[in-house]
């Protein structure tokens, strides 16, 4: 799986570069991150568990920077291991650049996920980690001081619309996360009755296109998912955590 | 992970065993109980062959965890025949009819028609072939449990796939 | 020759309820899961989660501290056993095959570790604590991927597992180019899994230090055994493989496998009784599948719709481990076997792929019949017959028999067009169309189809470990029938069959005969079900070997009572002389003078009634059938109703008619699930993603309706008249439902060829929108000669090099052939530019002369069993070694490897 | 398949439940019927610490009327809804929706709590329980609230609920005696999920239709309520009614998805079709036919 995209945020270049490698910044902006540590040689060492419903699991993910050249942008390789359910891993190209109203953050992405996830999980994967990039993405530029940029009431976004959003690290470290949609965590009561349960990952991806699509904005294609203020209210709620 | 120790009562005999929280009860029946004609296909609740009947309803064992049997009186293929070999009318009607050919799938149909056959009202032939749509069988074609199904049923009218 | 259909005897052809059941309706049977072993320990897999790659390391440290943990197994720890995966047909693979992935993962769910374990609970616990990093690699996944993409076995030339048949036949080219019809399609077959009730399984104890007791889920104990003792290097007699309850197979475990060879080999080491039993995820991740195949048939007609010619060709997937690489000659081998075919070519390769391996799956050739019943159905609606009629226009009937069809095949009794003109009494074909053509007024859209075939049974050629079968029986002292057979059933039921047989042919009551099949270490060797040949092989073997009884409690009765032996009858137990009523005996009484009193037997008779009977069938028995069903599709939804399906097959005499259609009936609800509902799915990256029964959709008892059978019932020259049942359904079905899925759809011009035909699909067939098609096969294109550097094996054949030694001497070969490796010993000798040699093998030697330019030796070589063909040698020298390739006609082109036996030898001949 | 290890404990009363998942924060998983979380754990996709089994708790059963509306407890199982007297007279849409969940041997033991609660997007009931305007109690130490079904559902198995929640009562509001429900399923096999399904209730006065409560399943994220639809019924006079338009309107307010088993196009396409034909139906227009 491929992304690329880009972003302007509103800071100046050093900050943007200082809260990339800020594990403690991105601790508090990767969702259902339990640690994140510096190792030596730019290691981050992560843990983070997810919960959908009655779906969850615990990732350990490493992430390495390399082709340091600050202020200008680094390489991301990461891998994250989830036990039984399988593992995501990657490699991600950040570039920053200065520029009117703050820095332009350019990325690009190529990572895959396997294991029971990948059988089980089917098309959810790749939505999931481009919408938990995308939701890293308003965290970091909240925690960046600039506001996230402007959401709609009610999004109204094609599945495209969830292309070219999103952070690397965030979506490195996603990848683990991706296994199940990180802004889930604890949701949901594990009841269930009937043999629904099969239906997980036809539905995971139609919400994760929503809430990308809706991290997304503005530039919304055709329609195809209208979201309500439940949802919204709910998506924004989390975004605080 | 917690252990629990429970009573449970498997055609006719009673149990009582110490089990861990997380044992499926099909698992308890055919290794702790020994009760191996309870036959597990899937253990995802899709199949159907580990149907046995818990407390006079015809449920999935794999998909109810031993602990939650705790007092409940269950029912397993084992238990159908009477003690002088003679078959359950279930089961002769499936003998009768050729509805089995691994006989791996069978038990657990042989416990769903049971379950709905056994009180005083028979059931159409519908009800009973609408149950054994939650059966899969990989050899027969179904021809024979059909037969058998129709035969058992309140009135032997075709079924309406 | 078709004899009159047999009159029913009095348990041949009866519906005798079968002898298995009461135990299996009481929850009495005995499967692999049920045997509890004391000690034993419980077994689970940590698979590859990638499709192809490098393993970079294996940590089990805190899986082996884990408590309950015995014991944690790699391939290292495996590789102290020289194991020798064979194919079904015991020969050597190809590739190399480990039980367990060493440096290399060639498909998602490739076992890597195997973890021992107090149950399996903690087994998987523990499995879950292994964590092995992998490099992933791009896999191959479909058959376009292998022909472009890398190496699924680094080492191999090509992706090409298998290859048979001609690219190019420029006459055949010819013929078809100036037809005055030519009808072409490309079929699509998906990967289906076999998907049996009880998954694979193998409890495994050892004794002492090489006996070992296998308890296995498996087509025949016997086959298990011998294949086992080849596979480990141990006198066959130390290996006891037993199996009483099998909850079905359908080719999946016609053989054991990597992981049950991995269990097997673990308990040699740990000297703990073990057990594995495949859950249903594991089932759907990593048992062998099947089908997965395309063949792109190019069919051309005279002007009155009489065959001129047939192209086809024909692609794979054999997945990283096949059963057998393959290219699957049977599909053409029978492809036009029971039609007028003047001219037919082909061309067929199978492919290696970072997929499951490919298995044998019930009717392994069914592709022949659904891709030619489709495609005579196309043929009939271009030229404007009707397809009935086309039909009867090719088929070969009893008129033309006895015939030998272009691939070599003789016919002596096929039935294929009496099968037709049965079915076609029961069903009212006319009746129907206006039926239809009135339902279409209402926008309703109904489809009749037909389809015919002829399905070879049970053979005695070619294939040597189906060769015989044999049959052991006893009259005991009680007077009661016991026999050891060496048939098997998966759900066949020929415990039942063959005590009718032999009840019948003994003259006892049938509650009398006992059948025992399930135990490697009585009887004899027979590969047990295969191919749908026990009623034909098992069968024959309990007539000859009772037979034999009767014989001799004839010779003993009349010795006794002083009556010719000839007056002498066995009546339901009773031993009579024809006339004389108080002469009459029990067959006890007979038996017990057998046994206990020799000197009342005739002068020098061998006490007791005991006999043996190995039956060689003929070469080949054919069994035929017609096939019609009639759906309604749902032109708003797209899904497909069965209304009506009848089924018109001879299976010659039929030794239990509720056998035979619960034979029937179990092909046909499979072919309903390959043409509706199931497919094996992966993603681009070898994930397999219907890995659950909520993805893999097997059909329900609402998904198959009642059947009507007919049956034609010739007598065949097997021993019997029988003819064998078992694949029929699941081959001649999918064509019958297509058809009458394309029927009802022809108002739209819809072609069907790709299954499955889900509804989306159907939807989109019916508002012309192509559905998303995999990669059809382009035809007959040529293998990419110039390989990329991925595909230069360190250890390929240097091509071309000068040679540098002369060719003189002794050689050891091995020939790749369809049946597996064949190995023998070449001498040659050069004169000039003449080469002199002989080849020798087990079969017997021969010579040649050919001829040889620099290091090229060229020769050709006649062969005449089975079948006649010109072997074509081509050959390299280089130094020490030879590589090249033998065209074996339509057999295709095999790889020749050789080495040099004797340097001395060299220049040394006279 | 074999469950990774838990803590299993089974309370008898709401209360101990509630505190039971307050403690847990937030690695409890509660298990009611358990046909959809047994193969999960089976398949070690879900690996709580604890498990909360709320099937000893006899205050979570029972089918009792209000003033104005009927109080279905979450632990009545499937099979009970289908065979209860007053619901077959008070809630027909549920009960038709009910047979279609899973088998029988499966809806023996599932409930319309679980089936509600985990919102699997290709069920019948969370979108019946939309459709039929469903009011969820939910429970916690922290205090009672109700969350009207359609608010109740965020994304697949992503509801309102707060971990240490747990749904005490489903309430449906009384529908007009005259009211009609609308219910079409397609399916691969029974007991599968939809491909495409509807549910619905409209209420029809003096030929005029005064309300309408559609929902989706199998289309969507969440149960698609089929707002635009709704509104153009409501006030229309039955005779004469532009059924395929309003058709058009439903699926505007889906978001169908591919998958092995059938397109988003086919969904769409399927879904109009059925849409038009249970309204046609409902309402005994001629268009329908």
């Amino acid at each position: 799986m491929q992304m690329t995209g880009e972003q302007l945020i509103g800071a100046p270049r050093q900050a943007v570069w200082q809260a990339l490698n800020d594990a403690d910044t991105l601790r508090r902006c990767i969702p259902g991150c339990q640690s994140l540590e510096r190792e030596a040689d730019g290691r981050l060492r992560a843990v983070v568990e997810v919960k959908i419903g009655p779906i969850g699991a615990r990732f350990n993910g490493v992430v390495t920077l390399s082709d340091l050249d600050p202020p200008n942008g680094y390489t991301l390789t990461g891998e994250g291991q989830g036990g039984t359910v399988g593992f995501a891993k990657g490699a991600a190209r950040v570039r920053l650049t200065e520029e009117s109203g703050g820095t332009r953050l350019a990325y690009k992405v190529d990572a895959q996920i396997g294991g029971r996830l990948a059988q089980l999980g089917g098309p959810i994967i790749d939505a999931t980690a481009r919408q938990l990039a995308g939701k890293f993405f308003a965290q970091f530029a909240a925690s960046l001081g600039a506001p996230p940029e402007v959401v709609p009431a009610v999004g109204t976004v094609a599945a495209s619309a969830m292309a070219g959003r999103g952070l690397p690290v965030a979506w490195i470290l996603g990848l683990a996360l991706a296994a199940l949609l990180g802004f889930l965590v604890g949701r949901g009561q594990g009841a269930a009755a009937g043999s629904d349960w099969v239906g997980i990952s036809v539905g995971l991806l139609v919400v994760v296109a929503a809430a990308a699509g809706f991290l997304a904005g503005r530039r919304a294609a055709s329609p195809a998912v209208t979201l309500d203020e439940a949802l919204l209210a709910r998506l924004a709620e989390i975004g605080k955590r | 992970m917690s252990e629990h120790s429970v009573r449970i009562t498997i055609n006719g005999q009673r149990h009582h065993a110490r089990i861990e929280g997380r044992q499926v009860l099909g698992d308890f029946l055919r290794v702790t109980a020994g009760y191996t004609g309870v036959h597990l296909g899937c253990e995802h609740g899709v199949c159907g062959a580990c149907t046995v009947i818990v407390d006079g309803r015809a449920v999935r064992s794999c998909l109810m965890l031993a602990v939650q049997a705790d007092g409940a009186d269950i029912v397993t293929v084992e238990g159908l025949a009477s003690a002088d070999g003679t078959l359950h009318e279930v089961q002769q009607a499936l003998r009768d009819e050729h509805g089995l050919q691994c006989g791996f799938c069978t038990p657990g149909i042989v416990m769903t028609l049971a379950a709905l056959t056994q009180g005083s009202v028979r059931p159409s032939a519908e009800t009973l072939l609408a149950a054994l749509s939650g059966h899969i069988c990989r050899c027969t074609g179904y021809q024979g449990i059909r037969r058998a199904a129709r035969r058992l049923a309140r009135e032997t009218v075709g079924d309406a796939p | 020759m078709n004899a009159p259909a047999i009159a029913a005897g009095r348990f041949i052809g009866q519906r005798m309820a079968r002898k298995e059941d009461s135990r299996l309706l009481t929850g009495r049977g005995i499967f692999v899961d049920d045997i509890v072993l004391p000690g034993m320990l419980h077994v689970a897999f940590v698979r590859s989660p990638v499709a192809r790659g490098t393993i970079r390391s294996i940590d089990v440290s805190a899986a082996r501290d884990l408590a309950g943990v015995h014991a944690i197994l790699t391939a290292a720890d495996l590789s102290r056993f020289k194991i020798d995966m064979l194919s079904f047909f015991l020969t050597a693979p190809e590739i190399a095959i480990l039980p367990l992935a060493a440096e290399r993962v060639a498909y998602v769910g490739d076992p890597v570790v195997m973890v021992l374990a107090v149950d399996r609970y903690v087994a998987e616990d523990a499995a879950g604590l292994v964590v092995i990093e992998y490099d992933e690699e791009d896999a191959v996944v479909t058959i376009a991927d292998a022909k472009s993409g890398a190496l699924v076995h680094p080492g191999t030339e090509s992706n090409e597992a298998a290859m048979i048949g001609d690219a190019e036949d420029d006459e055949l080219e010819d013929i078809l180019a100036r037809a005055p019809h030519l009808v072409t399609g490309t079929v699509t077959h998906q990967r289906v899994a076999q998907s049996p009730m009880e998954t694979r399984g193998v409890v495994v104890s050892r004794q002492g230090d090489e006996e070992l007791t296998v308890y296995l889920g498996c087509q025949s104990p016997q086959l298990a055994a011998r294949y086992l003792a080849q596979a480990f290097g141990l006198p066959h007699t130390n290996i006891r493989v037993i199996a009483k309850d099998v909850g079905g197979s359908f080719g999946l475990k016609v053989q054991p496998w990597r992981e049950e060879i991995a269990v097997i080999a673990a308990a040699m080491i740990v000297g703990r009784p073990l057990k594995w039993i495949e859950d249903r995820f594991e089932n759907l991740v990593a048992a062998n599948q099947a089908r997965e195949q395309e063949m792109t048939l190019r069919i051309a007609f005279d002007a009155d719709g009489r065959l001129l010619a047939s192209h086809a060709d024909y692609g794979l997937n054999n997945g990283a481990y096949p059963h057998g690489a393959d290219a699957n000659i049977a599909v053409m081998m029978f492809l036009w076997a029971a039609h007028k075919m003047p001219r037919s070519g082909f061309f067929g390769r199978g492919w290696y792929t970072n997929t499951v391996g490919l298995a044998a799956y019930r009717g392994p050739w069914a592709m022949e019949t659904l891709a030619r019943e489709t495609m005579l159905d196309i043929a009939a609606r271009q030229i404007g017959i009707d397809p009935i009629e086309l039909r009867r226009r090719n088929l070969i009937g009893k008129a033309d028999q006895p015939c030998t069809t272009g691939l070599g095949i003789e016919l002596e009794d096929i039935t294929p067009v009496e099968c037709l003109d049965k079915l076609l009494r029961v069903l009212d074909v006319k009746a129907f169309r206006a039926e239809q053509a009135a339902a279409r007024a209402q926008g309703r859209y109904l489809g009749l189809g037909i389809a015919t075939y002829v399905e070879p049974t049970a053979g005695s050629t070619g294939i040597a470990v189906l060769a015989s079968d044999v049959a052991q029986i006893r009259i005991e002292p009680t007077g009661r029938v016991t026999a050891v057979l060496s048939t098997h059933s998966q759900g066949h039921g020929t415990q039942t069959t063959m005590a009718q047989v032999i009840a019948e042919t003994l003259g006892v009551p049938y509650d009398d005969v006992s059948v025992f099949e399930d135990d490697s270490s009585r009887g004899g060797f027979g590969a047990g079900a295969s191919g749908s040949r026990q009623a034909v092989a098992g069968g024959g073997a309990s007539i000859g070997a009772a037979s034999l009884l009767v014989d001799k409690v004839k010779r003993v009765a009349a010795h006794l009572l002083n009556a010719n032996p000839e007056d002498v009858r066995i009546e339901d137990g009773m031993v009579r002389v024809a006339g004389v009523e108080e002469m009459t005996r029990s067959l006890r009484e007979i038996a017990e003078v057998a046994y206990g009193e020799p000197d009342r037997l005739p002068p020098g008779m061998e006490p007791g009634l005991e006999a043996q009977y190995r039956y060689r069938p003929p070469p080949i028995t054919f069994t035929s059938a017609a096939h019609a069903c009639i759906v309604e599709v749902d032109a708003e939804t797209g899904f497909v109703t069965i209304k009506r399906w009848i089924s018109s097959e001879d299976c010659g005499v039929m030794i239990n008619p509720a056998v035979v259609e619960g034979q029937i009936a179990g092909g046909l609800a499979q072919a309903i699930g390959t043409v509706l509902l199931e497919e094996i799915h992966y993603d681009a990256r070898g994930n397999p993603t219907s890995v659950t029964y909520k993805d893999y959709l097997l059909p329900a008892i609402s998904d198959v309706p009642d059947f009507e059978f007919v049956h034609a019932s010739t007598a065949s020259r097997a021993e019997g008249g029988f003819r064998g049942v078992g694949e029929g359904g699941a081959i001649i079905g999918p064509p019958t439902l297509v058809n009458a899925i394309a029927d009802a759809l022809s108002p739209f011009g819809a072609r069907c060829l790709d299954l499955p035909l889900t509804p989306s699909k159907i939807l989109d067939l019916i508002e012309g929108r192509m559905p998303a098609k995999k990669s059809p096969v382009p035809v007959a294109e040529k293998v990419v000669a110039a390989a990329p550097a991925t595909l230069a094996a360190p250890s390929g054949p240097a091509r071309g090099a000068p040679a540098r030694g002369p060719v003189d001497g002794r050689w050891k070969m091995v020939l790749a052939t369809p049946m597996g490796a064949q190995e023998m010993t070449g001498r040659f000798e050069t004169q000039g530019d003449v080469l002199r040699g002989t080849l020798e093998s087990s079969v017997g030697s021969q010579d040649f002369e050919g001829k040889i330019a620099g290091n090229t030796l060229k020769w050709d070589m006649k062969v005449t069993k089975p079948v006649s063909l010109t072997l074509k040698y081509d050959l390299q020298v280089d130094g020490d070694k030879m590589t090249g390739k033998v065209k074996m006609g339509f057999f295709g082109t095999a790889r020749v490897t050789g080495e040099r036996m004797d340097r001395a030898a060299a220049k040394s001949l006279p | 398949m074999k469950p990774a290890p838990f803590d299993y404990v089974a309370p008898a009363t709401i209360e101990e439940a509630c505190r039971l998942l307050a403690e847990a924060g937030g690695g409890a998983t509660v298990l009611a019927g358990g046909q959809t979380l047994l193969p999960l754990l089976a398949l070690r996709m879900s690996q709580p610490f604890v498990i909360v089994d709320i099937n000893r708790i006899e205050a979570l059963g029972g089918v009792s009327r209000g003033d104005g509306f009927t109080r279905v407890g979450p632990m009545v199982r499937q099979n009970d809804i289908i065979a209860d007297a007053t619901l077959a007279r008070v809630l027909p849409g549920l009960v038709t929706a009910t047979r279609h969940v899973g088998h029988h041997q499966t809806r023996n033991r599932g409930t319309i709590g679980g089936s509600v609660a985990l919102g699997e997007p290709a069920a019948e009931l969370p979108a019946a329980a939309v459709a039929l305007g469903a009011l969820l109690e939910v429970r916690s130490v922290r205090g009672v609230r109700r969350i009207a079904a359609q608010d109740f559902y965020l994304g697949p198995y992503m509801t309102a609920l707060e971990p240490d929640e747990l749904v005490t009562a489903i309430q449906f509001p009384d529908l007009a005696v005259d009211s009609i429900t609308l219910f079409r399923e397609v399916a691969r096999r029974p007991g599968d999920f939809a491909l495409v399904g509807l549910i619905g209730a409209l209420t029809v006065a003096g030929g005029r239709i005064e309300r309408a409560g559609i929902a989706w399943f199998g289309m969507g994220p969440t149960p698609m309520k089929a707002r635009q639809a709704e509104a153009a019924l409501i006030g229309q006079a039955c005779d004469g009614l532009d059924v395929r338009g309003i058709a058009e309107l439903a699926i505007a307010d889906t978001a169908p998805f591919d998958d092995h088993h059938a397109t988003a196009d086919y969904r769409r396409t399927v879904g109009r079709r059925i849409f038009a034909r249970a309204l046609g139906e409902g309402l005994n227009l001629r268009q329908a036919a």
